[in-house]
Order: structure tokens, then C-alpha cells, then sequence
């Protein structure tokens, strides 16, 4: 087996309906590890879907090889492309649940044909329903369940074939943040003790830096950033990825919220308000507070979001400053290699943000 | 009574007995139309473009034959297909000997109705089962004619009231039934009681299709 | 074991025999009636009379053996028959009645008031399409071509002095239609079915002599049959007295009773 | 060709009569039937329980109506509604009469076919539609109709292939077409190519049809 | 017009499907203001959707009175009540768009029957196509959309017949952040310069934060809290809402992810991991950083996940402090009133998180 479990090589899809032909995923080259929890992010419309439905073959794609777990899904005869198949559990974005099953039967459908007692076939089914937390409704039909409800009896029906692949298309967008929680714990584990190799699409940075090892940035159909989630976080190289992890941090909403409410001219003359942005610190020890005891400044923190990737601090901080700020700002700017940097924020960056 | 129906009175076996030979027609030969044209339906969904052992060659052949089958005119199907009938009945007339006819006038009506009922299933939760690594008859069984079932039962009402229509012409080849007493006796002999009568035997028939086909789709339906 | 069926079978309808008749419309009533009478069992014939609504099947399913006899077509349909079904023929038993087709209507009174360019509706079945345009010609309102046979049809025609005009309908629609058509000519058995007398209510109507003999009703059965004894009593039952007294009660005298040979066809 | 279709050869101006004839036939009935079986269709669909003006004792009726007029065998409805024939053409025979007939005996079923297709409309759709305020007759026109347009296409085209069939019955009142010739000449006169010859061109009538049909679904679709 | 645009009173809503009977919607009382944005937050399940599904009568409930803009909706004749539903315009959660016609032709389609010229119409509709960023895709059909595009088209579809009344049932689920926002702040500019009052079902924490005023928490079918925004995430009564508040927060997932990398047990004796909850610290002045410098210790942020509200910093810190903890320690449990509030992450609330 090779260490790849996934590899896609040179895929491109391309749509030709009529005259309109659309370049969906371009010249995508990807290797995933065995045992990976591979993230792909990217805006609305950059080919995610259809780059992960390449990954079983549902799309077929119009140049590139397919290799799933040391198999090359295109020179398959149609019974080993189904066997393949079994080992790649996916997630839809719109469920896709069979409306004349019950939840439960739902679940147990994957199974059907496989030689399982039926009563084994139940109790798996059981099984996952209750870990999603459904066992309540075994018995209901989809259309009676909310959006959340059918997501996550899609989920279980995926997990029933024990897959070694899990492909999720952003299976938890429907879904509110306890049971988004509890899913990606769910498939944390699943990882972590089955050895399940993830792939997750997902428009929510917050997933991303909950449970992938890698990531990858999808632009119009190409990947234009991958990487460790930490070094992507941490030092995007693409402007796209900027762009994400600035929005999704939400940052900027951050500014003009708390600009509205404190005006910049009424701050005093020791005060300035200043934001930072802390990319892979990895020292244990506090920068800012260092510093503030040595300046002798106040921080007072009006916004945060930092977090922790791989052991490393990174996020961003809005805090006014009050004292010394001369010599603090000095100071930070010398601890810009502790991945500390700072900006302050006045009259023009509110200006900048509201155009 | 005996001023209203006054034909109908004197014809009482001959009732009985024409409502079992069109019941005996309409049962037999939608039980094996019923196969067949399930049989081609499913085969032109699965063979046509996009479908899921998609083959052109097949699919064409398939559709203009489904067409081909169709645009016989019934009475001119008995004489075709008079030889088939010798063969798998022994007969070409009587109440069995019909139902060969009866199949091939309604079979190939019955797969395009299938066909086009299948074809509202949603392709989001076919391409699911392909995805967990279904085989085609696992889909045709599972999914198919699974979810379709609501639409394949109104479909299916809709073929056994065209079928029930077609035996009135059964009487051609001696098939006898309610139509034919409509007709030969009813109608032709200015009898119109009994053309009444045997006519709301048939609604009657119709009505029960309809109410136990309504009710199986509301049975079916999860939505 | 052949030889023995054979045998067994041929003793056993030299006493008795069952007959499934073929027929539709008011033969297959006068058949019932033949079935049920004291004649029949006399003669020692059990009857089963079967109604096939088209005459092509019926003839089919007579040479087939499915049928055992026929009771509806005329001569001419059944020459017509065996001359394009080589393979399948049939045989004559005998002739039973004339029914006379009539030319019906409900806006003039007598075939000189026809008027010109007036609409006429004739059956499209050809056999009774054929037996009308002779009728029509009998009555001297067209003139036929000189090798006009029992198929013949409109295109046969070769004067037309009225501008009549033709409307090919269903033969057992007739009676329904009369009142849209200027005339129409029917059948006896559908005029009967429509309550229609031909010798009383027609404005014209075919009568019994040489010009109308191949019009004459038979009893056919497969040409392998021709000479088996059972089917050939059927003949001599049908003209039986008893019989013939209920036909001519039930159908007015208008189904005129035929008895001749079968040589006769070919005088 | 002579030798092969030789009574053929001698009919040549009525087979071109009865292919018009069969054309005329279909397409008048084919409209007329198309707007009655479209407008009981979706009454059906928006009286129906859960439907957009949902009452109960006018889907009764007009169900029940529906199956009534789809138990008349063909050749007795001829008969029943010749008085109606009467009135609307003055005339119960011929080409044009045929019409009230085959209308009538083809619009109850397309109103049935119409009912399955748009019971297909996504319900979803419809609900945003009366959330905006939608009218009952704007929710018909522009959303079921519209949005049900392929399946109606296809249901349409059913009909029309079971209405060139029900055409070749119509002879019963002098309405001639080619079923009419195929049956009455080719088949009772035993002129075998006459009613192969009549069956290619209601063949092609037939093909005409379904490849116009599935040109024009593939148009308005968009899925 | 009363000042609230829309009154349920007592409404609950019964679905009786054969033996099973669920009470989605349970004795709701809700007033929203004109010009109000109010946010609907519940578990999948809660019968968010049933409720603002009431709000046009889309959904009849089983009993209460539905007033809108001052007419009682259920006395309304059907022409008067599709006049009134044309003032709410509505953004459906599985976006409901119509196959059969282009982008264009849907955000069109609310305006067919108005006396508007279809020239009016086309630019109007053009308008709001920009405004969501697909203004090149009009005439493209919806089924060839990802599904982020779809719901923008949807969103436009809502607003393009100026409606008093915007109910937005997850509409920016599916929506990835840049977009979110996008979508977020052309809301917030509708209810400001318009005057359109929003009623926004989301289970994202961030949009109830960003941009309503007021929210309303639901669970089995109830409102089980309600009021202002800052008010609810500062001072959640309901357990639910702590809960959501608390999951939202992603602080006990940072616990976890930190109590990872960061093995207590190799921590200092003179350090500390310590978990800081601000409610409502209306200074200007840094509690943390005041007591750092007094007791002299270090505060090495970990995680932080802290945000303005209505002026109020509310959020949440997990930090590590190094030096002079028992004073520090004492000193923050002084300041309590202050809205600081802190928690010592031992062994045990690890093990209590793990469970
Ligand atoms: N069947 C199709 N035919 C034509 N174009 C398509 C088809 N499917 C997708 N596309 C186009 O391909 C591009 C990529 O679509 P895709 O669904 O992969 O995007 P996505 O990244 O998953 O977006 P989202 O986050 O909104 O789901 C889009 O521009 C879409 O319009
Ligand atoms: N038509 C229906 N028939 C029966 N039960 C229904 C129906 N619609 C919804 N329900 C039930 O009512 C409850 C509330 O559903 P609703 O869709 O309002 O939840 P929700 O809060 O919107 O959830 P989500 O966040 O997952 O969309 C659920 O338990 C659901 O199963
Ligand atoms: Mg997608
Ligand atoms: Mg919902």
C-alpha cells in the first residue's frame, strides 16, 4: 500500500453543456496520507464539490488519474470500482437521503447485500444513529426530520461501511454548533482510532482549525495553497488565503464594530488602539504581558481570537493601549520575529474598512 | 326494475360471467404486462444517456421498439401476433388466447409510463447509492424502484384503467368480458340497459382501482 | 394409440358429438337458440356457441380447429377468404339464409328522391362494401366497372350520374347514423339490431335470385372437415321446421330461408 | 416493388388522403384534448388535499369525473356522445365528427398523465412562490406549468402516440386515416402490404413524434 | 401600524401525521419591533423554521394569532393575505429556486404581475445580482450553481420587491465567510438605510453577534429566553443558552486541543492554566492587565475568543500565568463585579470534559 491513500494526478474537470463550458477543477494535483484529516477550503463556486466527487469516481474527471488506496480507479473493471467504492464513505452537501426508507433504514442501506445477520445489520445501524444522536428516530421518515436531523443521519449512513476514506462536502453546514462539535469529535475519533483517513470540505476556518492536519486552498478550480494546517494559518502565502483566514477570523468586522462604539478622537492622548496579530509564538511565555510590566502599559482587550495550532499561539487581538506607548510599540516591533506584529488602528484603516 | 333493465334482467349469468372474464383478462395480463413493461422501463432509464449503465446502441433500440409496439393498432396486433398466440396458448381465441394480445397492446405503454416515473427519482440519491458502491440491479431494486414506488403505483393506475378500456376489444378474438356485451349486445342491439349496466360495472372496476391505487400511494409516501 | 383415438372418436360422434360454433351478432343468438332445442339433442349434436366479434379471427380460429364451424359469412366473404389464405382454408357445409341488405333512410322515401350529390354511407368492411355498390347499381343509381368482383370498391365505380358521395363507415354503425347521412346502406343483422325492418322500413333492398346468390350465408369449417357427418347435421338442423318457425318469428321473415346445395354457387 | 406491395401501388391518393386524414385527426383532437386534459389535470393538482386551493368535494368530483369518462370503452363512447357530436359538428360521420369522439376519449387520460407530472413540481418551490405572495393562477401558469414543463412534455407525448392509436378506431364512424385503411382494407381484405404500409407511415408518424418530443424536452430543460 | 411589526401570540403548531404527533412549535409569544433585527438561535430540531414559517402563514399553526404589520393574518381573505406576504420576503433554507428559469428569471420572478416595466424589472433585479456578486451568472440556470451561489440567488430573489419583512431561515448556512459576511452587511444596510426589518434563523453564534439586536433562544418547540443580544450572551439564564453560548465559544474544544500539547503536569510550580470569562467589563482599563503588572506576573494567552457587544467585552481567555499566582488569584476573585470571573483547569475538569 502506498502511503498515499489518495492520489489525484493532473485532474481536470470540465463542464460542456451547450455552448457555456465551465473549467470546474483545473490541473488539481493531490496526495493525501493514510490516516490524514485533509481539509479543502476555498469560496463558494472553486470546485471543491466536484474535485472530491473525482475522489470515487461519481465525477468522472475529463483528464487525470485517480489512485485510491494503491488502486487506479479508471482501469477498474465496473465490480472492483464498486468494491473501491465501499472503502470511500461520503457525506453529501444535500444529504441525499432515500425519502421510502426510515432513518434507520437509511443506515442499514449500505449494508444491504453484504453477507450481515440482519440483526448485526441493525445493531451497527443503532449504533452510529445513537452516537449521531438519533436513536430516537429510527423509525422516522426524512421528510419529517429538520435540516440538521437528515445531515446527520447522512453521516451515519457513511460511517456504517467502516470506510477507510470518509469525504465529507461541508456535512456540517447545516448544523448548530453543539452537534458541529460533537461530529467533529465524532470524526476525530473515528480518525484517530480507526485509522479513518478524512477528507473534509468545509467554508468554516473554524473546522479546519478544530480537527485537519492539512489543508488545502481551492481558486477557481486550482489549488493554490496547501500545506500543515499551522504553516498555513500562520504564514499564508496566497492572497486568497489571507484573505480567508483574515475574514474568517473576523478581524475587520471586529474593527468596525468596536470603532463605531469607541470613537478614535476621544481616546486620550496615552491611549491608542492597536491590533495584533500573532502567527506561531511558540514560546509559553506572554509577549504582550512581558511587555506591558516592563512599559508599565495597560492592554485593555476589546476583541480576540487566538488560538492554538499545533502548540503554536496564532490570531489576532484588538486592545487599547494605555501609557508608555512609544516604547512599547518599539518594543513589539522588535518581537516581530516571536511572531508578534502590530498595527495601529486609526482615522485611515477605519476608512480603508468601510469602503 | 324489470321496466328500467328490462334486457338486464334475463342476462344475469351473462353478466356474472362477463365481469369474471374481464376481471380474469384485466388480472392476467396486468400481472405479466405489469413484468414486461417494468422489465423495459427500468431497461430505458438505465440504458439512456447519464443513466446508470448508460449504452446508446441499447437505449435506442429499446426506445424505438417501446414506439414500434405502440403505434400498432390493436385489432391489427391480434392478427400480428396471432402466431405467438397459437404458440404460447394453443389458441387464438377465447378469454386466454387475449391476453397475448393484451399484453403486447399494454406492456410497451406501461415501460414508457415506468420510464417516466423512474425518471423523477432523484439523481442526487442514485448517485448516493453509487457512491457506497451499489451494483446497477441494487440500484434498480433499491433505489429505483424503491423510491419510485408512489409514482410507479399512480402510473400503474393509470395502465390498468387504459388496460381495463382495452379489453373491451377483447371481444374480437372471442375474449368475451363487460365490453363485449356493451358492445355486441348492448350497443349494437340498441339494448341500452344493458350497455348501462355492464358500463357501471366497469366504473365500478375503475373506481376500485383508483380508491386501492390512492390508497397505496398514501401508504408509500413518506412525504 | 393414434388409431385407436381416431376410432374411439369417430364411433363416439357417430352417436354423439359437441360442436363449438363460432358466431357473433343475431347468429350467434339464432345458435344459442339451435343449441338449446329439442332438435339438437334429437339429433344428437351438444352445442357451443362461441361469439367472436371480428371475422377475420373467427375464420383464422375456424381453420385452426379452435372453432369447430362457422355461422356469419356470406359466400362471397368466404371465397374472398380462402382465395387469400391458401394455407389455411376452409370448407363449406351448406347454406343457411339470405339477408337482404337494404338501402335505409330517414329524408327520402324511394331511391328516385335521392338527391343529387347526396351523401351515402356504406359499410367499410369490403365484402359488405361490394354487396352495396351492386345494390346501388341494382337500383340504378351507379353504374359499375364490367370485372367488378366480390371485392370491388368504390374505386369501381364508373358512373356517377347523381354525384353521389361516399362515406366509408363501420357496418354496425348504420342505424345510428341514419339521420346524418342522405342514406345508408345496412346489413340485415345490424338493421335488426337498430330496429329496422328491411322489407318494411328500407327504400330499396337486395332480393333473393342469381345476382345475389354469392350474398347467401354458410356454415364453414376447415377444408379438413368438409365431410365429417356431425358437422354436416348442423346443415340439415338449421333448416329443421321448429327452427325455422322461431327464426321467422324472431326476425320479421326477414332472414330468408336458403336450402340449396353447394353446387348451386357454381351454376 | 410492384410484386412486394403491389395493391399498394393502385392506392396511392388514399393513402396520401388517410395520412392526412390520420394528421388532421390527430392534431385537432390533440389540441383541443390538450387544453381540457391540461385544465382538469391541474385542477386536479391544486384541488387535491394539501394543494394550493385544496377542497375536497370539487377533487371528488372531478376525480371521479375523470375515471367516469376514462371507463367508456371508445366505440360506445361514440355512441353515448353522438347527440353532443351532433350539436358541435351537425354531422356524427366523418372526418370532423371523429373529433368530439377522440377528444374526448383522449383528454380524461392526458388529464390524468398531467396530474402525475405536476404532482412532481417541487413542493418547495411552490411554497416560495405563495410566500412571495403568488396568486393561485400565477402560482399554475409560472411555476407548476413552467416548472413542470419537460415532465409535461413527456406525458404529452405519451398522449399523442395513444391518440394516433386511438385514431385507427375512429373508421367506426367514417373518419377514414390510416388505421382505418390498415384495418377495413389491409386486414379484412387480406392486402398484407396494405396494412404494413399503413403501419410504417403511422410509424413514422410515431417517431415523428416521440424524437419532436424529446428534442423539445432536452430544450427546456435545465438539469 | 403598531410598533411591532410582528405579534405571535400563543401559537403552537401540532403535526399530526398519522400516530406520531409533534408539537414543533409550543405556546410562542413574540413581539419583534419595526426596524429590529432579531435572531432565532436553537438545536437542530428546536422548530426554528416551523415557527417563522408562521410568520407568512406558510405554515397554519394549530392555534394563536399571527399579526403582521397590524393585520391579523388568519382574518385576511386570500387576496389581502398575499398582498401582506408580499411585504415579507423570505430566504429558504434549501433555497427553493425554480429550474426552469435562469438566475435572472428567478430574483425577477417576485415582480411578474406588478406594474413594472420589464425593462424596471430586468434592472432591478440585475441590481441585486450585483449586490450578491453573481451579477455574470444571469443567465446561467440554478442547477449549474454551487450551492453557496444558489442561496445568493435566493437572498436576492427575497429582497427585489422591497419587503418591510426579511425572514432569512439559515441563509448564510452554506455560505462560506466572505460571502457570509458580504451577505451579513448588505442586511445590516437594508435594515439601516431601509428600514426592513430582518428575522435571521442561524446556529452560528457569529451572525447573531454580528448583526442582530435582539435573540431569541428556542428549544423543543419554546422560547426558552429572550431579549438583547448583549444581554442574553452576558447574562444567559436558560441552561441551553449557556450551553450554546459556552459551545459557541469553542472553549471547552480549546481546553481539550490544549490540555493536549500542554501536559499540566510539566507545568511550573509558579504557573497556572487558568480559564477567564469577561461578562460585561464596561471599563476601559484591562482587568488582567492591571493585576499582571501589580502582582507581577505573566499572562501567556492560549486561546482567546473575546469580542465587543454593545460596548461590552464578552468572551472568553484560557492564558497560562507564571509568577505570583495565589495573589493574582485572590485579586481577580475581587474583581468579580467587574464581570472577570476565573476557573483553575486541573486534572479534574479535563477528565469532566473528556466524558
Ligand atoms: N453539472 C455541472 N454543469 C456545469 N457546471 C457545473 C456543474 N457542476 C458544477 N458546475 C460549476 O463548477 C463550478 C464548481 O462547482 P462546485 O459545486 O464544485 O463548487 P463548490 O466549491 O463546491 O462551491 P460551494 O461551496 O458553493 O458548494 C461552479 O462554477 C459551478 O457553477
Ligand atoms: N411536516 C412535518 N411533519 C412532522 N414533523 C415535522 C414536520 N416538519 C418538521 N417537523 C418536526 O418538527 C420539529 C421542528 O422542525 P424544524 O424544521 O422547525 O426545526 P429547526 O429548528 O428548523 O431545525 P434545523 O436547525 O435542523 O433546521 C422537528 O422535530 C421535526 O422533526
Ligand atoms: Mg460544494
Ligand atoms: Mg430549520
Amino acid at each position: 500500500m502506498s502511503e498515499h491513500i489518495i492520489e489525484l494526478a493532473d485532474i481536470s474537470v470540465t463542464f460542456n453543456d451547450g455552448q457555456q463550458k465551465v473549467n470546474a477543477v483545473q490541473d488539481v494535483n493531490l496526495q493525501i496520507d493514510t490516516g490524514d484529516i485533509y481539509g479543502i477550503i476555498g469560496y463558494s463556486g472553486a470546485g471543491k464539490s466536484t474535485l472530491v466527487r473525482v475522489i470515487n469516481l461519481l465525477q468522472m474527471p475529463t483528464t487525470g488519474r485517480v489512485t485510491v488506496n494503491g488502486q487506479q480507479l479508471q482501469t477498474l473493471a465496473p465490480a472492483a470500482l464498486r468494491q473501491a467504492r465501499k472503502q470511500v464513505g461520503m457525506i453529501f452537501q444535500h444529504f441525499n437521503l432515500m425519502q421510502s426508507r426510515t432513518v434507520l433504514g437509511n443506515v442499514i442501506y449500505p449494508l444491504l447485500g453484504q453477507k450481515i445477520s440482519k440483526r448485526d445489520r441493525q445493531a451497527k445501524a443503532l449504533a452510529l444513529l445513537k452516537l449521531v444522536g438519533l436513536a430516537d428516530y429510527a423509525d422516522t421518515y426524512p421528510n419529517k426530520l429538520s435540516g440538521g436531523q437528515k445531515q446527520r443521519v447522512a453521516i451515519a449512513r457513511a460511517l456504517v461501511t467502516d470506510p477507510q476514506v470518509l469525504i465529507s462536502d461541508e456535512a456540517t453546514s447545516a448544523l448548530d454548533p453543539k452537534t458541529t462539535a460533537a461530529i467533529l469529535a465524532l470524526l476525530q475519533r473515528l480518525n484517530r482510532e480507526l485509522g479513518v483517513t478524512i477528507v473534509l470540505i468545509t467554508h468554516e476556518m473554524q473546522v479546519i482549525k478544530s480537527i485537519c492536519h492539512h489543508v488545502a486552498v481551492m481558486e477557481n478550480g486550482r489549488i493554490v495553497e496547501r500545506g500543515p494546517v499551522a504553516q498555513v494559518f500562520t504564514a499564508p502565502k496566497a492572497p486568497i488565503t489571507l484573505d480567508f483566514v483574515e475574514t474568517s477570523t473576523n478581524v475587520r468586522a471586529a474593527i468596525q464594530r468596536i470603532t463605531r462604539t469607541i470613537k478614535l478622537s476621544e481616546l486620550a492622548a496615552n491611549q491608542e488602539l492597536i491590533a495584533f496579530k500573532f502567527i506561531g509564538q511558540a514560546t509559553k511565555k506572554g509577549v504582550i504581558s512581558q511587555l506591558s510590566q516592563e512599559f508599565k502599559v495597560d492592554v485593555n482587550i476589546l476583541f480576540a481570537n487566538i488560538d492554538q495550532i499545533d502548540g503554536q499561539n496564532v490570531g489576532d487581538m484588538i486592545a487599547i493601549i494605555t501609557g508608555d506607548i512609544t516604547g512599547f510599540n518599539a518594543a513589539v516591533a522588535r518581537r516581530a520575529d516571536q511572531g508578534v506584529h502590530t498595527r495601529l488602528i486609526d482615522e485611515q484603516v477605519v476608512k480603508g474598512l468601510s469602503d | 326494475m324489470a321496466a328500467l333493465i328490462p334486457n338486464v334482467l334475463q342476462m344475469k349469468s351473462e353478466f356474472i360471467q362477463a365481469t369474471l372474464e374481464t376481471l380474469y383478462m384485466t388480472a392476467f395480463s396486468a400481472i405479466i404486462a405489469g413484468v414486461l413493461g417494468l422489465g423495459l422501463g427500468v431497461l430505458l432509464v438505465v440504458t439512456q444517456p447519464h443513466g446508470i449503465l448508460a449504452d446508446q446502441p441499447s437505449y435506442q433500440i429499446l426506445d424505438k421498439l417501446t414506439n414500434l409496439l405502440r403505434s400498432v393498432p390493436f385489432i391489427i396486433l391480434l392478427a400480428v401476433i396471432s402466431p405467438l398466440t397459437s404458440y404460447l396458448v394453443g389458441t387464438t381465441v377465447g378469454t386466454t388466447a387475449s391476453l397475448v394480445p393484451l399484453v403486447f397492446g399494454i406492456f410497451p405503454f406501461y415501460a414508457r409510463q415506468v420510464q417516466n416515473a423512474l425518471l423523477d427519482v432523484d439523481q442526487g440519491i442514485v448517485e448516493a447509492a453509487q457512491s457506497m458502491g451499489s451494483s446497477p440491479l441494487a440500484i434498480i431494486f433499491r433505489v429505483y424502484l424503491k423510491e419510485g414506488l408512489p409514482d410507479l403505483i399512480r402510473v400503474s393506475i393509470v395502465t390498468v384503467i387504459s388496460l381495463i378500456g382495452l379489453t373491451t376489444m377483447a371481444g374480437a378474438i372471442g375474449a368475451g368480458g363487460l365490453g363485449d356485451i356493451a358492445i355486441s349486445i348492448g350497443y349494437a342491439r340498441f339494448e341500452n340497459d344493458v350497455t348501462l349496466v355492464a358500463m357501471v360495472i366497469i366504473l365500478v372496476l375503475v373506481f376500485v382501482v383508483q380508491i386501492f391505487g390512492d390508497w397505496l400511494v398514501k401508504r408509500v409516501s413518506h412525504d | 394409440v393414434g388409431i385407436h383415438e381416431l376410432t374411439s372418436y369417430t364411433v363416439q360422434s357417430a352417436q354423439h358429438a359437441t360442436i363449438t360454433v363460432g358466431s357473433m351478432g343475431s347468429d350467434y343468438d339464432i345458435w344459442q337458440h339451435i343449441a338449446k332445442s329439442q332438435d339438437a339433442k334429437a339429433m344428437g349434436l351438444t352445442i357451443k356457441v362461441k361469439q367472436i366479434t371480428d371475422g377475420v379471427q373467427l375464420n383464422k380460429a375456424t381453420a385452426d380447429g379452435d372453432v369447430d364451424v362457422n355461422a356469419f359469412e356470406s359466400w362471397s366473404y368466404y371465397e374472398t377468404y380462402n382465395r387469400q389464405n391458401p394455407k389455411e382454408k376452409l370448407a363449406a357445409l351448406g347454406t343457411t339464409y339470405l339477408e337482404p341488405m337494404g338501402l335505409y333512410s330517414k329524408k327520402v322515401t324511394s331511391v328516385e328522391a335521392i338527391p343529387d350529390g347526396a351523401t351515402i354511407a356504406i359499410a367499410d368492411n369490403p365484402s359488405q362494401a361490394s354487396r352495396g355498390l351492386l345494390l346501388l347499381q341494382k337500383a340504378g343509381l351507379i353504374k359499375l366497372s364490367a370485372n367488378f368482383g366480390a371485392l370491388g370498391s368504390l374505386k369501381d365505380i364508373k358512373r356517377n350520374p347523381r354525384h353521389l358521395k361516399f362515406k366509408q363507415i363501420d357496418d354496425t354503425t348504420g342505424p345510428r347514423i341514419i339521420k346524418n347521412v342522405d342514406a345508408v346502406l345496412i346489413s340485415n343483422t345490424v338493421a335488426l339490431e337498430g330496429h329496422l325492418h328491411v322489407l318494411r322500413d328500407s327504400i330499396y333492398h337486395e332480393s333473393f335470385n342469381k345476382s345475389t346468390k354469392a350474398n347467401v350465408n354458410i356454415l364453414a369449417t376447415a377444408a379438413k372437415n368438409k365431410h365429417r357427418a356431425s358437422y354436416l347435421k348442423l346443415v340439415k338442423l338449421y333448416h329443421k321446421a321448429d327452427i325455422q318457425k322461431y327464426i321467422k318469428q324472431k326476425y320479421y321473415g326477414t332472414k330468408i330461408n336458403v336450402n340449396k346445395p353447394l353446387s348451386y354457387f357454381n351454376d
